[in-house]
């Protein structure tokens, strides 16, 4: 025990948060009374500790009360331990001597006793305050930041953030899976609520993106491993073969005409249109240069063909080439790796798949896109046929328990979207099915209004089934969409031509992986967590890891843009600090305890601990080391340990928690 | 139909029991059970349904004696041998709600008659004595809560 | 294999024709059907309307009887109410104590008793298609049911709804919207199977004689529906759905004064003709609506009717656009 | 009531930084309830966890303890939960040869999105150790000093069993 120890415990209030099932005051009095012969010299309760007045009351205590440890019980550690440290750090103490004892989230916002809350608050600060006696002063370690940063996924999200950084005079490298940039915002015709032409405001920046001096655009390509931590990270790049040349491709064109092999494009054209075994997904792609589809081609499946090698100008096809890959050095990664549609396939009452004419949204998305597989004409599955009727389902797999329980966000302004588009090019009557309508956005619901006013009929009820089973006349031949009219509290079947179901956003089928390989969490419906949902969304808990877009949410365009700038933001700042410090959680080696038995060698996942064979010791390289802490606990001769969580201080806390050393000593011996 | 479940589950929201007693509503579920896999809410439609039919029999709160009296019909020949009996109990039903429905579908039951598919005897299970007193205890502790 | 069976009241006698016929093809695809010993009604959907706990005693009464007297855990029911009332009794035991408490004071008054999850409920379909499998049947067809076109038709209860007990036991075993388990036995009998978007839709239960316009506007839609995708028959899996559709079709025509003359089979009289079995012991003939007409097909050499040639296109001027591509759903 | 009923069981749980201690976090910012009866000490991993940690809090008065990391194949830093289970394995083994229930020691998996999860494992855990009633291990440390009736409050009379507080 560190004899010196004068320690000052703060319990905060935190409004009615803490305060309403804690008794603080009573916490507070206890903690001086009680704990007085463990240090504790001094203990506060205060309305809110974090405010910058609870935070002078610290710092004055320091200075005139000579306070060497700090414990302050309020909210988790995630999030205002860097407050009070800072705070103690003002008043000259070392910040690793201040801890956090959470009572917020652990004590009063989970307990509704106040009587065993109470009691648990002190057991807490307990802990805390015989965890303390052991922390040892420590300084951050400074590591200088790479100036180069990995954005993956190159929809607009991803290419917002490569051209903020790139423009910023910082090296990007951005990894693309698909043959060109672009997402999903490529796909679209129009935009809401503006009706811009999707592809006339996303091509330049795609451009810019392309010929950026500071932008490595690597598509095809995916990113297979990670190492490293911020500042300095490793990443493996897998470039997929295109069995092109890129020094030579001219992108004319020529070789997709020549080529015999027609696939159904289920990625670009959602299905709905064609490509030829070595495309461009579209005329506007970037980079321009085509890939070569090797499950489909004839070449590679029969031997024969060659016919793109045989047209093409300049030599570029290439069919030797082989899988690369190669490792890029970063400082920060950005994620905006974007959403998969929901499958409406597993709604089979809706019909997607079975009835030729209900329509997935992407799918209508190119029915309606002048560069689409009809020029933009809408038109039954036949090709040919004009529908007169349509129905748009919203909330398709969004807002259901049996599927997604969230908000998809974008459905109700791109269906409305959907009703303009159909009544503009058919003169179609459309029905909008909705459970709620939701617009809450700069202009959003002025479209809503006028929507209503071009004469869109709007349902309220969920669509309960889409069958092409007559049962009244005048429903022959048509889809019927069966659904309650909760407004007027009918059922009613109205028959249509065409249904475009407007399928939800989910989380990319693989973006677990994704998560896996990045070193951060998914939340229970699969989307990337946040550092904080209001106060830091594009941060993650993993150190120089950023998010951006639909990856963290479902968002629609200009959402996504400005998180794409925003994780640019933090990244530039990073950047700008040169260099960043980083928690001293380290394991260290004794050299003297050390056997040299190595056991710790192997159980380290980055290889931090080397054994010199000449000493024959082991030695952890604190660069390498990420503070886990396995090799403390497994060393045998007790040889190793761990700074802010070594052995001593959770022992202490332990007994701290389980109220050992409440007595005075001299107390105990009489 | 008075009300579609949603209307009948606002009106419960609403506090109006006695109008949701009185609905025929859970009288015409015929326990598809097609709301339950359905809701998005994952709300045992059904078993609510059934809930209510059995709350408006105990408060006898319904206007309509027909869909009761039948289920009522029903569980008598039930309780009394064990096993249901459709002759009897279209029979004693038809008789009592729709005497003239029984010439729209004498056709059908000299047909069913007349290929077996319809017998004028019940069976009566070995076991009613013990079955009696389960039901019986079954619908005392029902009571008791 | 050996099964404990029961068969439910529909079965003893307006649907003896599903008895015998179950009872045939099991025994020709080597299942050993022991009956439950004096088995009691499963209340159908009347009981729990009017009593609660007792319904479920009641149900679990079966449950207990086929546990002591059969001595065999895979429980069949041909029936898709007596198959709901049991299965639905098990999963909810399974899934509140509080009820499974009750229910066995109840059972000790006739001194019996039962555990949720001590057996497993199933339906005949179910054990058919999944426990003996499609190759083992196909291999038994000697009377391929060619050129008969079919609308499956399962109803609600043997797919709906889908209980969560912990075991998963009370899982459906086949999709609740648009179950394919029946098709597909259908189709390895080598029938030509109508992709029937009503198939599980309800066909009305007690309806008729609750509500006469309800119950027959209910029976209309389905035949109607079989008739519109130019069906021969109906083949079904459930007595009840067996005796609306075919018991009130003619009282039904005579109220929509329509003029239907849709066959309602079991599925179980279908493989027994496709096993090459005589009709008669399969209790065909005891249907209302004359099946001979569409059963005059099977095994006779008559060639398809040719569908009308479409007009060859040539695949330029095909504008037509693809169908989304049907690879596995991601649940 | 009885003796079960009345017994507020003490468990010490174990957490991991990054997930099963944000799930606990969570759980608050979802005003999930749990039973109070868990004290959480937080470790950067659980791969950090020492046995002796358990020994430690089992000897000094703990009914329980409950280890959390994060779901397998989801470490924080790679693999270390694996050896976290390894250890958890053998500790359960060596707990058997001491004398003590192995089931009062569990690891759970929860990641940082299972907050209503962690609070349902804690309820659980806490029932079961409810029902396996106080751990009286022998210690080395005379209890009556420490608490000998005045002066000790609420917390340290449900920590001590029976006997003892007589």
């Amino acid at each position: 025990m560190n004899e010196e120890a004068r320690i000052g415990v703060y319990v905060c209030h935190c409004g009615s948060n803490i305060a309403g099932i804690v008794d603080v005051e009573n916490v507070a009095k206890w903690a001086a009374e009680k704990l007085g012969h463990r240090g504790v010299v001094i203990a506060r309760d205060y309305k809110f500790m974090c405010s910058s007045l609870g935070q002078e009351l610290i710092e004055k205590d320091i200075k005139e009360l000579g306070l060497t440890r700090i414990v302050v019980a309020a909210c988790s550690p995630h999030l205002h331990e860097k407050t009070f440290r800072t705070a103690a750090e003002r008043a000259g103490l070392n910040p690793y001597l201040c801890e956090l004892v959470s009572i917020r989230e652990q004590v009063s916002w989970v307990h509704t006793d106040k009587i065993a809350a109470t009691e648990k608050a002190k057991a807490a600060i307990s802990g805390g305050v015989e965890r303390i006696i052991h922390n040892v002063p420590l300084t951050p370690l400074r590591v200088p930041i790479d100036k180069s940063t990995l954005i993956v996924g190159g929809g607009i999200a991803g290419i917002q953030a490569a051209l903020e950084i790139a423009d910023a005079g910082y090296k990007v490298y951005l990894v693309e899976r698909e043959p060109s940039v672009g997402g999903h915002m490529a796909q679209f015709d129009k935009t809401f609520p503006t009706l811009d032409c999707s592809a006339c405001i996303l091509t330049p920046k795609m451009v810019s993106a392309g010929t950026h001096p500071n932008i490595s655009m690597l598509s095809w390509a995916e990113v297979t491993h990670v190492d490293g931590y911020v500042g300095n990270f490793t990443a493996t790049i897998h470039q997929k073969p295109r069995y092109v040349k890129t020094d030579l491709c001219t992108g004319c064109g020529i070789c997709q005409e020549k080529c015999p092999k027609k696939v159904i494009d289920d990625v670009y054209e959602a299905g709905l249109g064609y490509r030829k075994a070595i495309y461009t997904p579209f005329p506007q792609a970037v980079p321009k240069f085509p890939v070569l589809d090797k499950p489909n081609c004839t070449y590679f499946q029969k031997g024969t063909c060659k016919a793109c090698e045989k047209f093409c100008p300049t030599d570029a096809i290439d069919f030797t080439q082989k899988d690369e890959y190669f490792d890029v050095k970063v400082g920060n990664i950005i994620l905006a790796t974007g959403y998969d549609l929901f499958d409406a396939r597993r709604i089979p009452q809706y019909g997607f798949g079975r009835l030729a004419n209900v329509f997935s949204s992407l799918e209508f998305e190119r029915l309606s896109n002048s560069a689409g597989p009809t020029g933009g004409t809408v038109v039954l599955r036949d090709g040919v046929t004009t529908p007169k009727t349509v129905g748009i389902i919203h909330c398709v797999g969004s807002r259901d328990r049996n599927y997604n329980n969230y908000c998809s966000s974008i459905c109700c302004m791109q269906s409305l979207k959907f009703a303009h588009l159909v009544h503009e090019r058919t003169g179609a009557e459309v029905y909008e099915f909705y459970i709620d309508m939701r617009t809450p956005a700069k202009g959003y619901d002025e479209f809503y209004q006028r929507l209503l006013e071009e004469g869109t009929h709007f349902i309220r009820g969920k669509v309960a089934e889409v069958t092409d089973a007559a049962r009244l006349p005048g429903e022959e031949g048509k889809l019927i969409i069966q659904v309650e009219d909760t407004l007027v509290g009918k059922q009613r079947r109205i028959p249509v031509d065409m249904v475009i179901l407007s399928s939800g956003l989910e989380p990319r089928h693989d973006a677990k992986e994704v998560a896996r390989l990045f070193g951060i969490s998914c939340s229970a419906d699969g989307w990337y967590i946040e550092r904080h949902p209001k106060l830091d969304p594009v941060a993650t808990m993993t150190e120089g890891v950023f998010i951006a877009g639909c990856v963290q949410g479902p968002k629609d365009i200009p959402a996504s843009v400005v998180q794409g700038a925003a994780a640019a933001a933090r990244v530039l700042g990073r950047i700008q600090q040169g260099e960043i410090a980083l928690e001293p959680v380290r394991a260290t080696i004794n050299a003297d305890n050390c056997s040299g038995c190595r056991i710790c060698n192997d159980l380290c996942p980055y290889s931090a601990i080397v054994f010199h064979e000449d000493k024959m010791v082991s030695e952890v390289n604190p660069a390498l080391c990420q503070g886990c802490g396995t090799c403390v606990a497994a060393c045998p001769a007790g040889a190793i340990s761990g700074t802010c969580f070594s052995d001593e201080q959770i022992m202490a806390q332990i007994e701290g928690l389980l109220l050992l050393n409440l007595k005075q000593p001299e107390a105990a011996v009489s | 139909m008075d009300h579609t479940p949603r209307a009948l589950f606002a009106l419960i929201n609403a506090g109006m029991s006695d109008v949701v007693l009185k609905s025929n509503t859970p009288w015409y579920c015929v326990s598809c059970y097609y709301c339950t896999v359905r809701c998005p809410q994952e709300v045992h439609i059904t078993d609510i349904m059934y809930t209510l039919k059995r709350l408006a029999v105990q408060k006898g709160h319904f206007d309509d004696t027909n869909a009761p009296d039948f289920s009522k019909t029903f569980i008598s020949w039930v309780e009394s041998y064990g096993r249901s009996f459709e002759l009897g109990l279209m029979g004693q039903h038809m008789l009592m709600h729709n005497p003239f429905g029984v010439f729209k579908i004498a056709g059908m039951g000299i047909g069913m008659v007349s290929k077996g598919r319809m017998d004028f005897t019940p069976t009566r299970i070995k076991g009613m004595d013990e079955l009696k007193a389960i039901l019986t205890k079954a619908k005392e502790l029902e009571v008791a809560e | 294999m050996k099964y404990s069976y029961f068969p439910g009241c529909s079965l003893e006698r307006n649907a003896a024709a599903y008895n015998i016929s179950s009872l045939a093809t099991a025994k020709a695809l080597g299942m050993e059907m022991v009956e439950v010993e004096d088995w009691n009604c499963c209340g159908a959907t009347e009981y729990i309307s009017l009593n609660l706990l007792a319904s479920f005693a009641l149900i679990a009464r079966n449950l207990a009887q086929a546990t002591k007297t059969t001595g065999v855990n895979q429980l069949v029911a041909p029936c898709s109410a007596c198959y709901l009332n049991l299965r639905k009794t098990d999963a909810y035991m399974q899934e509140s104590p509080d009820l499974a408490k009750k229910v066995n004071q109840a059972l000790s008054a006739g001194g019996l008793s039962y555990e949720g999850g001590t057996l497993k409920v199933r339906h005949l379909l179910d054990v058919v298609v999944n426990d003996i499998g499609l190759e083992t049947i196909a291999s038994k067809v000697t009377r391929p049911l060619k050129g008969l076109r079919i609308a499956p038709y399962y109803g609600c209860m043997i797919v709906r709804p889908n209980f969560e007990s912990t075991n998963g036991d009370g899982k459906s075993f086949d999709n609740t919207e648009y179950p394919m388990t029946l098709d597909n036995l259908l189709k390895t009998l080598g029938a030509e199977v109508v992709d029937f978007p009503m198939k599980a839709h309800c066909c009305g239960g007690h309806m008729t004689q609750i509500s006469e316009a309800t119950g027959f506007e209910m029976i209309r839609r389905l035949v109607k529906g079989a008739s519109d995708y130019k069906a021969d028959m109906i083949v079904t899996l459930c007595p009840m759905c067996q005796l609306n559709l075919d018991g009130f079709q003619a009282p039904m025509n005579r109220h929509f004064k329509t003029n239907y003359n849709m066959p309602v089979l079991y599925f179980t009289q279908m493989l027994g003709l496709a096993f090459g079995m005589d009709a008669a012991s399969l209790g065909i003939g005891q249907e209302l609506v004359d099946a001979r007409h569409a059963l005059a097909k099977i095994g006779v050499e008559v060639p398809q009717p040719e569908k009308p040639a479409a007009p060859k296109k040539s695949k330029k001027d095909d504008k037509s656009l693809p169908m989304p591509l049907m690879g596995k759903v991601e649940e | 009531m009885t003796d079960s009923e009345l017994f507020e069981p003490v468990i010490i749980g174990f957490t991991c930084n990054w997930c099963s201690y944000r799930a606990a976090d969570l759980a608050g910012t979802a005003r999930i309830k749990y039973p109070p009866n868990v004290r959480l000490i937080r470790l950067m991993c659980s791969g950090r966890l020492d046995p002796t940690f358990v020994l430690k809090a089992l000897s000094d008065g703990a009914d329980g303890v409950m280890i959390t990391g994060c779901h397998p194949g989801d470490c924080h830093y790679l693999n270390q939960n694996y050896k976290a289970l390894r250890r958890y394995r053998l500790l359960r083994r060596v707990l058997t040869q001491l004398g003590i229930e192995p089931e009062r020691v569990q690891l759970v998996w929860a990641s940082a999105a299972e907050g209503l999860q962690f609070a349902e494992e804690v309820l659980r855990i806490t029932e079961e150790i409810r029902a396996m009633g106080p751990l009286n291990w022998p210690t080395s440390q005379n209890l009556d000093e420490y608490f000998d009736g005045d002066g000790v409050d609420a917390p340290e009379k449900m920590l001590v069993p029976e006997e003892v507080k007589s």
